[in-house]
């Protein structure tokens, strides 16, 4: 298992630390206290909500993202279990059909794996078929960049778009954890969040207040730009604004279109970024075939063709599992001076 | 939930004369007729199925009535099934309209699924029905999260569901019954082993003499029933279930039974022995319960025959009905993915 | 579970029953006996070679695909299993790892969700890991059309297309699915073979000789046309035919590219077609969104773009479970009428 | 195979005088060097995390040693072994070199998997390795599928894996047990009961009294050893081994021990009380051994302070040139998703 919270060597953590406004602002929340507030305020708002994993209770999490939560809401709202993901997710949809909202943490989100056939066969399919609602949110820490290896670096997000019934979200922000976690457990369906643990510590920024959520479906320009647009999500954000600073530097304008929701994707932001700039790189952590760059290259083909004045681009991960050791890492994974020069060769054409 | 025929007394009521095993005379009654309807549906099935009135598959339940039956007719209205394919008599004794059942297997707009899904396939949260799934042992992790949901509100509920000898072989099981020791839920399994998993005999899903054994592992109560037995199916259910409401946690129920056809309509069990089924019929829980009767003289032979008719003109009115009813419009297959309208939900 | 081998109103059974070429050759061999002939003749001819899964020795198969085998070939080749998709596949991982090629069957390919994590961490990985290959092929019955439901009905290749070190094939005729599935078991890495049971016993066709592979990673052009291509597999390059027979009398030029092999894509061949066409439908039976025709449509906006007459165009499944009931499947799954009026709009972009 | 150190004899050999269990003084002394090494091995690897060299997880097993070392030293060199996280004594005693096992923590390319998997995730299927995944329990039905192979060509091999108490929750645990159960396969699964998973008590993980109760529920053996004492263990890993190889099916072995630091380097174990790891320092597995070899007379102070010496210097040696060792090439990540070389088969 990783490290938690550490990760010191990972290949863009010099240029996330310092760089981008938030960390600039050591005394604001970081993004994984966006995680917990927004866990905190539910349970405080709802008693239907209650917390469901392994290790979250007297350990506080994996990660410490439960910090503090046991003292305050007692062992009939922080559920710890045996390491049983895929009963787990079972149990927490049949506590949804009697009333409740749980929300599962997967002590990492590969783990997920284990309860695939609960997510996807059960709880994403019970409303269709019987018309009860399943309002379960399933979180966890995902991405690499921490030497996590073939199995603490996973970005499972592609196979879950797949899976109507579902619902997905991923923040790149303290804002936008705190906002969509708020939805996702407020939500009437499974969602999948998706947070990214290399961002837990290392950016900071304001949190919205306690009435406060962020929609699901909803994307956000982070950088308006008017040259090139970069689409992408989660850590790909932090890589795309980090390209976009440098090539202001040179004159170029590039836009950052964060897509905050994977499942149902923004599709009216999407064709209205490229509407603005008419270029196109889509971002993503994930391995690039079969991830979620194709179904957003195919939106863009398909609605926003007569734009586009050059081929959608995408860069993503390299289609290999995630290796341990740093330069196998680095290689693998996408960095800012890759972003930056794939944006070159957009703007160029 | 007015129609839920589960209200059995608690097992030390002073039952009107004669009684067996606690329950009363009009109680039998009911038991005997609820496993003729869960026969004489099953029946009607069959025969929708060669007909080609049935687009999926067809399963029967003969020769396992008093499983489902009689584990159904032990809970209380409040309580939560979830019943497997084999189970229609789990989903009829809890009230559901006959003519919606049939409706769910043809696939009619006015069945629960609304023509979604098929078969057993349905929830019905008013009458405490949990939908399965195909997948064998995923619906036991989910009535472990019902149970834990009665047991963290203070609720004097029980969640049960079954299993067949061979689903018990599948990760769910054993996690989800797992689950549901640790946390102490008030949850009861009841595994039918009815000998065979479609072709696979019994050997091959389990090395142990009963499956009942396993309980032990789980640190719970673990019995084996005759599951031909009606009132023996019922007083095990029971029983666990009160242990249950009163906070001793789950019981895995062995229920030794046979299934007396194929797997499904389409399959003609070539693979069992003819001399097993011939030993079986011999101890069919509809037959044997009504000797019981009859020999306890708790049963006429009038009651009997009425009953069957009364089974009879419910079955064909009902199934009448159903084949009248509506199919679902094309379009309508696009909604309803996702939850929006708040009646979804609710206290269940 | 479905009755097997019937499936009478399903959607296109009319259109695919006695107007392929195939179905009009009733004396030919069927789709299902291509999958027989080609194990039957894989383990004959290694005799590391053993079939795995549930019923399929006594029992012969569900669809009874290993008709005979257990007599012939003994139960230490033919072995049956307890119900436990993913035991079968680990164990399966196991024998690969000790010199032999195990092929497992899924009794429904739907019950594939239950070996995930077996599929996507162990099996996928070990040679990216540790250097040794796992010669496995997992194959069953996919596809809808038989009113199998939400859990009889699954076409789960996109899952699959985005795992590194899975190969996933998907044959649309007799002669691809006997080919594919002697390259499957001969191949040194996990491969996925789906099989449409749609098709099991409605098409005909001749068959490959015991010495006759289908590569894995070739698509082909089923028909070959100048005015528009239908890039699609498995029981989509059925109705492509069957649409691209209808416009063919109204005087238009369809070609049809049956990819056969999903992972990896053949990108010349995808980009050839293009080329010659300039106008693209992706069509499959899978839900639309995140599925495979999203990673087809990316692959020619990036590498094709210029030679673009028209967007791609993407039909697919709804994004919904697959229904039970027969109004309710047909609105949900690809007909011919809507391939064809796709392809209407296509041709008069 | 020429480096594998885990043949021992026969349980009835006639060993060397004095001897102890069947196991000769030179054997005996082979465990003490082999769990010294262990433990030492371990040391090292925490300070190496503590010094930032090692950009994963860091796992020890100490307290652990006997489990490991004495269940792998109990194996004939063509067994097959898949060890979990806290089993690097099964590594060692397998004969991995102490280089390319400290290589593998490193990251770097002259280790089993080249850098892209760290630390016990390693295979090397000339010793017998199969490497584990991080999914608890995913490996227990792959060696269940090595010991069908076995049992289909008639091979006279055992294939062992290990699991925790925790990773006995997950659905694998059960799938696999119940495959090679019903199969009657020549495998072996030793649940290292630590006390803990991670920051979760037993209580939590299972409701028996013992997790060897589990063994009946699959129709197999089960026993529960005293995993704190390495003849113990090897005693009993050698019997299931024996019973295995001769067609007596699975066996279920629980070793009772301790984990006596943290789940991994980061966590200080707060949550485990003080007085219960005491108490267990007070049976700590190396000091138990050699206490006994000492007053048995089968280790003079000389022949221990040698073995000390002897594992102080290879663990030097070894990691001074492993971290000397160079870091893969980043591209070279990008080769190798799939088998295309025939190297990467053979028999096995
Ligand atoms: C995980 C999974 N694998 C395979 C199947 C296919 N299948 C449906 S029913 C069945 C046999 C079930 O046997 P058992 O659990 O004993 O129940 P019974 O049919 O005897 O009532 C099988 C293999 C399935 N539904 N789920
Ligand atoms: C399926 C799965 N869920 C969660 C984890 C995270 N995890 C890693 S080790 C561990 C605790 C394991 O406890 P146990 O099996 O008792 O082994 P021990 O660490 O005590 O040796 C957990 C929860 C995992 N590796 N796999
Ligand atoms: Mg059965
Ligand atoms: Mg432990």
């Amino acid at each position: 298992m990783v490290r938690p919270d550490t990760g010191t060597r990972a290949a863009w953590a010099s240029h996330s630390e310092g760089r981008s406004a938030e960390s600039e602002s050591p005394e604001l929340p970081t993004y994984i206290q966006g995680i917990t507030e927004a866990l905190r305020e539910e349970l405080e708002r709802d008693p239907s909500v209650f917390l469901i994993g392994e290790d979250i209770g007297t350990y506080e999490g994996a990660f410490k993202v439960t910090k503090g939560f046991l003292q305050q809401f007692g062992p009939r709202r922080i559920l710890d279990t045996p390491i049983s993901e895929s009963a787990i997710v079972g149990a927490a949809t049949g506590a949804a059909l009697m009333g409740m909202r749980p929300v599962v943490e997967m002590q990492f989100i590969d783990f997920i794996s284990c309860a695939w056939n609960q997510i996807v066969n059960m709880a994403a399919k019970i409303h269709y078929r019987w018309g009860r609602a399943v309002p379960i949110t399933i979180r966890g820490p995902s991405g690499g960049y921490t030497h996590g290896g073939p199995f603490h670096s996973e970005n499972p997000e592609a196979w879950f778009c797949h899976v109507p019934g579902l619902k997905v979200v991923a923040p790149s922000t303290g804002w936008d954890a705190k906002g969509l976690l708020k939805s996702a457990i407020r939500d009437d369906n499974p969602v999948l969040y998706l947070e990214h643990k290399f961002l837990y510590r290392r950016i900071r920024g304001p949190l919205p207040g306690p009435d406060v959520t962020v929609p699901i479906g909803v994307a956000e320009v982070k950088r308006p730009g008017a040259d090139a647009s970069v689409i992408t999500y989660g850590s790909g954000v932090h890589l795309a604004l980090e390209a976009a600073a440098a090539l202001a530097a040179e004159g170029h304008d590039v836009e950052v279109l964060d897509l905050r929701t994977l499942r149902p994707l923004d599709r009216a932001a999407i064709v209205a970024t490229v509407e603005r700039t008419g270029k196109v790189l889509v971002l993503h952590e994930a391995h690039l075939t079969g991830g979620l760059g194709g179904e957003v290259a195919a939106l863009i083909a398909e609605h926003a063709f007569e734009r586009l004045d050059a081929p959608v681009m995408r860069l993503a991960a390299a289609d290999t599992p995630v290796p341990y050791s740093d330069p196998l890492e680095q290689q693998v994974l996408p960095d800012t001076a890759r972003v930056t020069s794939a944006l070159r060769t957009l703007l160029d054409y | 939930m007015r129609s839920v025929r589960t209200k059995s007394p608690p097992l030390a009521t002073k039952a009107v004369k004669p009684a067996l095993r606690g329950l009363t005379r009009p109680q039998l009654h009911e038991l005997h007729y609820l496993m003729l309807l869960n026969r004489a549906f099953d029946d009607r099935i069959s025969a929708l199925y060669r007909q080609g009135k049935i687009s999926g598959g067809a399963f029967g339940s003969r020769g396992q009535e008093a499983c489902s039956v009689g584990s159904a007719y032990a809970l209380e209205e409040h309580d939560v099934v979830g019943p497997m394919i084999r189970n229609s008599g789990v989903i009829l004794t809890r009230g559901l309209p006959i003519r919606k059942f049939f409706a769910n297997y043809l696939g009619r707009a006015t069945s629960p699924t609304g023509g979604r899904d098929g078969n057993t396939h349905l929830g019905d949260l008013s009458l405490g029905i949990v939908a399965p799934i195909s997948h064998l042992s995923s619906l036991i992790p989910v009535l472990a999260g019902v149970a834990l949901t009665f047991k963290l509100r203070g609720e004097k509920r029980v969640a049960i569901t079954w299993i067949g000898d061979g689903g018990s072989s599948v990760g769910d099981f054993h996690e989800g019954l797992n689950l549901a020791s640790v946390m102490k839920l008030p949850f009861v399994l009841v595994l039918e082993n009815n000998q065979y998993a479609y072709s696979t005999p019994t050997s091959m899903q389990c090395a142990a003499s009963k499956f009942s054994d396993k309980a032990a592992g789980y640190g719970i109560r673990g019995v084996t029933v005759d599951g031909n037995d009606v009132l023996a199916v019922h007083h095990a259910v029971k029983d666990a279930a009160n242990r249950a409401r009163s906070g001793d946690g789950p019981t895995l129920i062995e229920a030794v039974t046979m299934r007396m056809k194929g797997h499904a309509e389409h399959d003609d069990a070539g693979y069992v022995p003819t001399a097993l089924l011939a030993e079986w019929a011999k101890r069919d829980p509809i037959e044997r319960f009504r000797r019981l009767l009859r020999s306890r003289r708790l049963l006429t032979e009038e009651e009997d025959r009425a009953t069957e008719d009364r089974v009879a003109r419910e079955i064909e009115k009902a199934v009448m009905e159903a084949l009248s009813d509506p199919f679902p419009d094309g379009p309508t297959a696009l909604d309803g993915v996702y939850a929006e309208r708040s009646e979804d939900r609710g206290p269940a």
